[in-house]
């Protein structure tokens, strides 16, 4: 890609560029729509019939339907926007957060009081904080 | 002549917003954090401002993916709460300040700086939570607010200089509007925080201070701290900080006036997944 | 690595779009404007792009009062026709390259243009004339087309040198673009006119003339003209002209290249409201 | 007003900044809703029901309904956003702007034929061209 991307060695990272905004598009215009308390009240009453509403991939669909953020993200989601999802299933931004994470909602509230994660380690992919893919359960991204 | 009396810096994470509409400032999580701000509340109280220039990002709530701008001010003559997915928040209507939103639009504008403008559009977090930070729930906002849009959503940002250059900028513009009024200059988001990924979580507390500390004392300096600075020590949304340039350039001494008198400096951890750091600076 | 081959510069104006869509380009009254195309229609077959980077201005059709951005790049796969008012014009729909779009935002905002990227919005007269004067009445466009659109509604209009100024930029970052690709960059609007009030109709063909000399031999000076003289000298509307600034910063010599070559000069008064001008510059 | 505005001296034009923005702002978004066909049938059908359904003044809605453009833009229209009701009426913009200079349309189209309107004594407001306000037959705005 002709993209300059100077970012993509920062550890269990994923930065919204030009081409994560394109793959995403409408995976975040549809989080976009939950905005509106209708569309959520529809969205809850049948899942896949408002999904198919959108010109999403069924990758993204299926992402959305599994409440998985980070895969949501690796096919172009943005956190502002998915934050719209967790909203509508009454989650905190930071349930939403920890469930990127690997942990539990109590492990990562308590790593939040304690401080949060610490930097060491996590600046380059490649040493060995807890952010790096062969420290996290669900792998780097 | 208008003038610039202060500028104001604070963190404006969601849950914080969440934590007062819900009565739930007294629990012991959220008690120091908000012990942190009862300074400013009486400064504000004791330093009301005729306008406010609030500096901060849209999260994807006015702005969705069909247009985004790096730089837009609010010329409307008020603006609504947004519903950001759990309702909106119940906080008075934020009114604008159409001439010296207008007045500033036309003059950065001929002083290059290539803003949007936009008359109707609804706010959201980033700019009623500072608001209810520094002014607590009131029936109505003490004094009209101008809405400054930065984009921080979609890679790049504009950079730290950029958003120094025009804070200068805006400064130029405020001293140039022929009303006798006060205006204060706020920049809102950070500190370290970073909201996805497995790296979420992050807080870098040695980083943030010595940001506030080179804020305070060397800006030029801070402003040139590069993008991949703030997502690598900061955290992928720590790069909200850049907005603080743009109050910060607005200071008397970054043209040459006297330094700026620290009245208030808070930092604390957690809230919510974030780092919350505040700073009020007076023009002598 | 992608390069800027030619420069392209003409007047938009809707009837021209309306004579070619009811065929009337064979009247009288058109038969002279389109003679003055022949060449480039030509020329264009000879030299098709792989993209035309088209600055245009919208005419309040994508945008409303809401959002008025100064600069906006449209980054999306495809732009639909607009309504204007007159129902839509039957011409292809514009099929957008979103990757050098993109590369081209991301380049000029961290070259400190403060741009809005649009991924969606309807493409008025502004682009589609244009297209429709050096291309004919194809079934559909040959090639991709970027479209940036500029401000010129609400005043102020970003200043000639700002847009000279960003044409550099846009040459920079077309020539980091890591594809070996073609690039045109168009400018259009313009000349001499006026579509509102008592002075409507003004045309100026000395100043235009003078323009368009000063455009090819000496540009930056071109650049340095007020905002004021525009609406003084060329019409309320004639401040256009501020967009051909843009692609003519853009070219080689503007950056220490050799001088471009002057392919085709046509000026004609008038089509409907206003005076036509047009320019073909190729870098050697 | 703070604004700066170099521009008052040119005769018989009016400069959209945001002054004249703020004051046509309904004016000018109504017009805009003229871009769609179903909303040029119904202003149509009936323009005063029409333009009740918008935050206009009375005198806006009066001076659309007279179809006076010098009157639409002293209230705060602008040519562009305009151009949208003389689309609707069949207009061309030939038609649209010699409707402003006090011309018929015959007069106004052979003025440009031969040439356009002078730019001698219409560069500033005192001089003597033909769009100066004593020259014209409804005042110079
Ligand atoms: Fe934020
Ligand atoms: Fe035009």
């Amino acid at each position: 890609m002709a993209l300059d991307k100077p970012y993509l060695d920062v550890p269990g990272t994923i930065i919204f560029d030009a081409d994560q905004s394109r793959k995403g598009y409408w995976l975040n215009q549809f989080c976009m729509s939950l905005m509106k308390a209708e569309n959520r009240a529809r969205f809850k009453a049948d899942e896949k019939a408002y999904l198919d509403e959108w010109p999403m991939s069924e990758e993204q669909k299926r992402a959305v339907q599994a409440r998985d953020l980070n895969w949501c993200m690796r096919t172009g989601g943005n956190i502002y926007f998915l934050a719209k999802l967790g909203a509508t299933d009454g989650l905190s931004f930071q349930q939403m957060a920890g469930s990127m994470t690997g942990m539990t909602e109590e492990e990562y509230r308590n790593m939040m009081i304690n401080g949060g994660r610490a930097i060491d380690g996590n600046r380059y992919v490649g040493e060995d904080g807890d952010a790096q893919e062969h420290r996290q359960p669900q792998g780097g991204k | 002549m208008a003038r610039i009396t202060a500028s104001v810096y604070t963190s404006h994470v969601p849950a914080i917003g969440a934590a007062l509409d819900l009565g739930k400032s007294g629990d012991d999580y959220w008690k120091p954090l908000f012990a942190g701000y009862d300074y400013s509340r009486q400064w504000m109280k004791d330093n009301r401002p005729d306008v406010i220039f609030l500096v901060y990002n849209d999260h994807a709530t006015a702005f969705s993916l069909d247009m985004i701008p790096t730089f837009a001010i609010g010329t409307g003559a008020e603006f609504a709460i947004a519903d950001e997915g759990w309702g909106q928040r119940p906080v008075p209507k934020v009114v604008g300040h159409p001439e010296l939103a207008s007045h500033i639009a036309q003059s950065v504008i001929q002083d290059d700086f290539d803003l949007t403008i936009v008359n109707r559009m609804e706010v959201d977090h980033g700019l009623t939570v500072p608001l209810s930070l520094m002014c607590g729930q009131p029936d109505a906002w003490p004094c009209p607010v101008i809405p400054f849009a930065v984009n921080v959503v979609q890679y790049p940002a504009p950079s730290g200089r950029r958003c120094f250059q025009l804070g200068q900028a805006i400064r130029r513009a405020v001293e140039s509007f022929d009303r006798d009024i006060n205006v204060q200059i706020w920049g809102t988001g950070g500190m370290s925080h970073q909201l996805q990924g497995p790296r979420a979580g992050l807080i870098n507390r040695e980083w943030d201070n010595a940001f506030l500390d080179q804020l305070i004392a060397d800006p030029a300096a801070a402003a040139a701290i590069p993008h991949i600075d703030y997502v690598r020590e900061a955290g992928s949304e720590g790069i909200e900080l850049v907005m603080w340039l743009i109050a910060r350039g607005a200071m008397a001494d970054v043209n040459g006036g006297a330094a700026p008198t620290l009245k208030h400096r808070f930092y604390h951890v957690p809230a919510s997944n974030t780092a919350v750091g505040h700073l009020i600076l007076e023009n002598s």
